[in-house]
């Protein structure tokens, strides 16, 4: 993948954090307006983290609706690879793209920490540079980062392999411990922890990284 | 007109509401007694413009399909003042 | 002559509005001398909108007019001080074109009122205050006292302001890299909340809130205007009449939403050259901001009440000119620039409205329609509040408290250090910064949790250091000793990291300056930062005064809160605080005296607060921290750590214990035989000396290690060696081996505040 | 008995809402007309044990007075079901 779109949502707030680690791993980065109606020819589309519209309602709520997404469903219906982080999952779901809702932490705060996950499934084009079973160290920065779905989607998830990411130390209270989930194709992806902020050495932890390689090294076009 | 519409989004029965939880803890400990099922959920209120209340909960209903509810973990409820 | 024959005539009261009566005047708390100097000045009565403006601007908190003089007694200049006081913040350059944007405000008294908001809005302040100018915000500190946690008022308002605080920053999307929590009775009836905020920007991009240029439109931008904090006592002279209950004055809302926004948008506007000026609406909204622009760039304003837009209407040019609504600043731009100025706001959602010009007669006048209901000469409105030098004498029971001593009592220097370790004081404030996003703009090399916070400064080599810290309890006890001792610890602090103390913000938190005992804590605590400040070479360039802090229990304990930033040249040099490796060695360096005046030892184990603080020895500490900053860029240190409340056990046992989420607890095994001959142990373990660290290097670096020490003049004794994980923390005095398990003295470091807030009063 | 008691707790009027605000924009990007004064707050739901239903609404209103609403920002309607 050569050429990765970075949105930015009015209250974006990780776009240069994604966009430097896609640059960092090889691949060219661009932003698209929230207002654009197109995707100016992307490989790929990143919806960073941050809080867009304020994160006001509901984190993702407002933001779907926002002209650039229109492009995005169609993008990702015709299966281009979309990894929404943090804010971004939480758009995807919001906008129907991924199952389920993240809700507001079960400790009720905002919670601002590392924590350890396990690379579930590493057939999306944003794991495959783990090896299955890798343990990832990641901050978490949210208030609303409880996954929860009803139990048949859940069981879908795991039986379709969909489950791409497990918190070995749950810090939400997420339902069946998931950090991150991909759609029926597996090329959309939301996770929560913010590969974005552990992507090099100087950051403490640099085995992030591997989301962002795994899409440089998909050949361009790939889809 | 313009109708005061109030709506109620509530998390869905049977979905965690750690929210409900400790407000339901907290008037325990603040001693009120025999409190239970506690959830919290958001006020809306909105004045809407329309023909007459049944336009005006209509309306309401829309928005809250569209916008103000998470169908996947929320129910809501509408009330149209006058 | 002339200019006040004019003025008679020059501004009419708007309609409805109370006549100027001496009630009305002392409800602005404005004295006589002061009334009088305006009157004179303007040589007729003021209007009501005029004297809402001089009692804004005449405030302490805008005119200085009790700390002026002691202020002008600190260091302001250096090589690297690219702006000092008397702008929205001071700059300082970096290398390699970058510069430091840093400043730090209190929101005391709106936190004591509404603690979320009035934290949240602190916040917002204080980050706008950075990008005005031309800095991108890229760290937060927040300084915090609270009453002690047994008390329910004092957790209510304690988890309100940690959740204000982190709800703002959080969604601009700026890191919190650290800050400070005490508790202590002082402040039971008025917590202090400062925070300070910290941004890059290039030299080129500079940005001064300087009114420039006859004919240049001012514009409003950002949220409207409503009755939020308005000054509300000068309507109880109207009580009766109908429409005064809607005027009351309103709790300021924070929206971070807008906020983010507007800071987009303002760094467009001043990257794209569009603007002349840019000042936010802070205290005393567009008043202050309007004139103090005015003022810096000698000229006059005139502005337009009507054409403000607000959230409510019927809002009077007195409402609109001191409203303190959020999310607003005032732009200076050329009439040929605003429709680009609107376009580039359009682009952020922001309205931006022309609502004045800049004029060539230095008035001040502001107009509702062709009404002109205030015409003041702009600089004497800025600078001819009168300057008070009040009377300073110390309260002689601040001075029997620096004298006695506790009573003897039995020591258990086992459980003392269980004890210190578990005090919310010194207990680990994870609770506190897990609720802060540290991590957001992926350029945290040091988060909160150890001395200082580090970024890295994206492109560069470099990284910068940034601590607020305050020991108040030392400042209390003798405030020039104290204030010298919060410089040097703040410089001690950064200079663990290995940066290099570059220079300092200050947030002076006091009461009554009119009560001669507090003016004179205030005026010695400058002196003593002001004389640290110059031995270390840390110019202060810029702060905030926040006087009055009383309660009903009195004024709050002094405190001058200290902001420093420092500058690492490599930022892969920097030094975390806590230990690393089993088999690392470690060494004391500085000397110990054992000095338990003021300690936390004496607090805790004696419910003793008093004795005399240590002398700060700035020469010591200069040295200390050069050795610091040389062992970092020499790779000879694997941690640093410095020694302040609790003392050398108390700092030896954090190391070992870990960082917040290390995996394991290391032990370490410490040797204080023969290291400060004579003193006893308690003094020896929990004393509270200056210019002193406790550090670890690799086992082949210790020669070397010490070496360097020699050569900079630090004391340096080798206590021992890092322990294993799971290990015992053990330190042998003459009396003997001391030891406890590690995991332990981790598990009450870590539990200290969270236990209190789930079982209070235990 | 157990009565179902509905708070609404709504930011104060004359306080700014950004909440309502964007609720509002939203909804008018989404081409609702008409909508105007949008608030958005808390819907609390209790079960309260009361002998009756005016005690069921004291119960809940001394609630709102020591936790459910901020005194300072907020204020509060109770209704009471059945
Ligand atoms: N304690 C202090 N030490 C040094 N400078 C100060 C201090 N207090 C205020 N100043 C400077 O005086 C100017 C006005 O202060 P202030 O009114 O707090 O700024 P703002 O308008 O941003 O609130 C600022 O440049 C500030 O840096
Ligand atoms: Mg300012």
């Amino acid at each position: 993948m050569r050429r990765v779109a970075v949105v930015r949502f009015p209250g974006s707030n990780c776009e240069q954090d994604v966009f430097h680690a896609v640059e960092r791993a090889g691949a060219d980065a661009f932003y698209v307006w929230h207002r654009d109606t197109t995707l100016g020819g992307a490989d790929a589309v990143m919806l960073p983290g941050g809080f867009s519209y304020g994160d006001y309602l509901r984190a993702g709520a407002i933001a779907r609706f926002s002209p650039v997404m229109t492009a995005v469903q169609a993008f990702a219906r015709e299966g281009g690879p979309v990894l929404g982080i943090c804010n971004g999952f939480q758009i995807l779901c919001e906008a129907g793209l991924l199952p389920g809702a993240l809700l507001r932490n079960a400790g009720l705060a905002f919670t601002s920490r590392p924590v350890r996950c396990r690379v579930e499934q590493t057939g999306t084009p944003f794991t495959s540079a783990y090896e299955p079973g890798a343990i990832v160290r990641m901050p978490v920065a949210n208030g609303e980062g409880r996954y929860a779905a009803d139990p048949a989607t859940l069981d879908r998830l795991e039986a379709e392999g969909r489950v791409v990411l497990r918190y070995l130390d749950n810090p939400n209270g997420s339902v069946r411990d998931i950090a991150g989930i991909a759609n029926e194709g597996g090329t959309v992806v939301g996770i929560m922890p913010h590969p974005d902020r552990a992507d090099h050495s100087l950051l403490g932890a640099a085995e992030g990284a591997g989301f962002f390689t795994s899409l440089a090294a998909a050949p361009a076009g790939a889809r | 007109m313009t109708y005061r519409v109030h709506v109620r989004v509530i998390p869905r029965t049977g979905l965690l509401d750690p929210q409900g939880q400790a407000v339901e803890h907290a008037l325990g400990a603040l001693g009120f007694a025999g409190v239970r099922e506690v959830r919290v959920g958001k006020a809306i209120e909105l004045g809407v413009e329309a023909a007459g209340p049944a336009q005006a909960r209509e309306a309401a209903r829309a928005m809250c399909d569209r916008l103000l509810a998470n169908p996947v973990t929320e129910d809501y409820e509408i009330e149209v003042e006058g | 002559m002339t200019r006040t024959a004019d003025l008679r005539e020059a501004a009419v009261p708007f309609p409805g509005d109370p006549p100027v009566t001496p009630a009305l005047v002392a409800e602005h708390n404005l004295n006589a001398l002061e009334y009088e100097r305006i009157e004179g000045m303007l040589g007729r009565t003021p209007t009501l909108a005029e004297l809402g403006v001089f009692s804004a601007l005449w405030s302490e908190h805008c005119s200085y007019k009790h700390s002026k003089p002691v202020l002008r007694t600190f260091p302001t200049t250096g090589p690297r001080v690219l702006q000092g006081p008397g702008e929205n913040a001071g700059v300082l350059r970096l290398d390699a074109g970058w510069a430091v944007a840093f400043k730090i405000e209190s929101h005391n008294h709106p936190s004591a009122v509404e603690p979320y908001q009035g934290a949240a809005t602190g916040v917002g302040g204080i980050l706008r205050d950075v990008f005005t100018m031309g800095a991108r915000p890229v760290a937060v500190l927040n300084s915090l006292r609270f009453g002690p946690l047994d008390d329910a008022r004092n957790r209510y308002l304690f988890a309100g302001v940690v959740k204000g605080v982190g709800d703002y920053g959080n969604c601009v999307g700026v890191p919190t890299l650290g800050g400070e929590v005490n508790f202590a009775p002082g402040y039971a009836g008025n917590p202090l909340v400062n925070a300070m905020a910290v941004g890059l920007l290039r030299e080129e991009e500079l940005m001064r809130a300087k009114a420039e240029g006859v004919g240049n439109v001012l514009l409003t931008v950002g949220a409207r205007t409503g009755r939020d904090g308005i000054h509300g006592a000068s309507f109880a002279s109207e009580e009766l009449s109908e429409g005064s209950e809607a005027r009351r004055p309103q709790v300021q809302v924070g929206d971070p939403f807008t906020e983010k926004l507007l800071l987009e948008a303002t760094l467009e506007l001043i990257q794209s050259g569009l603007a002349v000026a840019i000042q936010d609406m802070g205290a005393a909204g567009l008043t202050s901001s309007s004139a103090e622009m005015a003022a810096r760039g000698g000229v006059g304003v005139e502005i337009d009440t009507a054409l403000v837009p607000t959230r409510e209407p019927g809002m009077t040019p007195y409402e609109i000119l001191l409203s303190e609504s959020q999310e607003r600043m005032l732009v200076v731009a050329e009439p040929g620039k605003v429709d680009a100025v609107r376009a580039a706001c359009a682009k952020w959602e922001l309205e931006a409205t022309p609502i004045g010009q800049v004029t060539d007669d230095g008035m001040f006048r502001v107009r509702h329609g062709d009404l002109v209901v205030a015409c003041i000469p702009g600089q004497r409105l800025v600078d001819d509040c009168p300057v008070y030098e009040p009377e300073a004498r110390e309260a002689p029971e601040a001075a029997a408290r620096r004298a006695a001593r506790p009573a003897p009592a039995p020591v258990d220097l086992h459980a003392a250090l269980e004890r210190l370790l578990d005090w919310p004081d010194i207990a680990s404030k994870r609770w506190v910064y897990e609720q802060y996003d540290s991590t957001v703009r992926a350029a945290t090399v040091l988060g909160p949790g150890g001395d200082a916070g580090v970024f890295h400064v994206p492109g560069t080599s470099l990284g910068v250091a940034v601590t607020v810290d305050c020991n108040s309890r030392l400042v209390a006890l003798d405030p020039y000793e104290g204030g010298k001792h919060v410089v040097a610890e703040a410089a001690r602090n950064v200079a663990c990291t290995g940066a290099e103390p570059l220079g300092v913000t200050d947030c002076l938190n006091f009461g009554n300056p009119e009560k001669p005992e507090v003016f004179f804590q205030f005026r010695e605590a400058c002196r003593g930062i002001a004389e640290a400040c110059r031995a270390f070479g840390t110019p202060v360039t810029g702060g905030n005064v926040s006087l009055y802090n009383e309660s009903p229990t009195g004024a709050v304990d002094p405190t001058p809160t200290v902001g420093m930033v420092g500058l690492l040249r490599r930022v892969e040099d920097r030094v975390p605080s806590h230990f690393r490796a089993a088999g690392d060695r470690i060494v004391v360096l500085g000397r110990t005296r054992g000095a338990l005046g003021g300690s936390a030892y004496w607090v805790v184990l004696r419910d003793f607060t008093g004795g005399a603080p240590a002398p700060v020895d700035l020469e010591a500490e200069h040295r200390l921290q050069r050795l610091l900053v040389a062992g970092a860029e020499g790779g000879l240190l694997r941690s640093a750590h410095d020694c302040s409340e609790g003392g050398l056990a108390v700092a030896a046992a954090e190391a070992a214990i870990g960082g917040p989420y290390a995996d394991a607890a290391l032990g370490a095994d410490l040797d204080l035989r023969g290291y400060a001959a004579g003193v006893p142990d308690e003094a020896l373990l929990f004393g509270e000396d200056g210019a002193r660290a406790v550090v670890s290097c690799r086992p082949g670096d210790l020669d070397a290690l010490l070496e360097l020490a020699r050569e900079h003049g630090v004391p340096a004794h080798v206590a021992g060696a890092v322990a294993g994980p799971g290990g015992e923390f053990a330190i042998i005095t003459d009396a003997g081996r001391h030891a406890w398990p590690a995991a332990r003295l981790r598990e009450l470091h870590d539990q200290g505040i969270p236990r209190r807030l789930r079982a209070p009063g235990e």
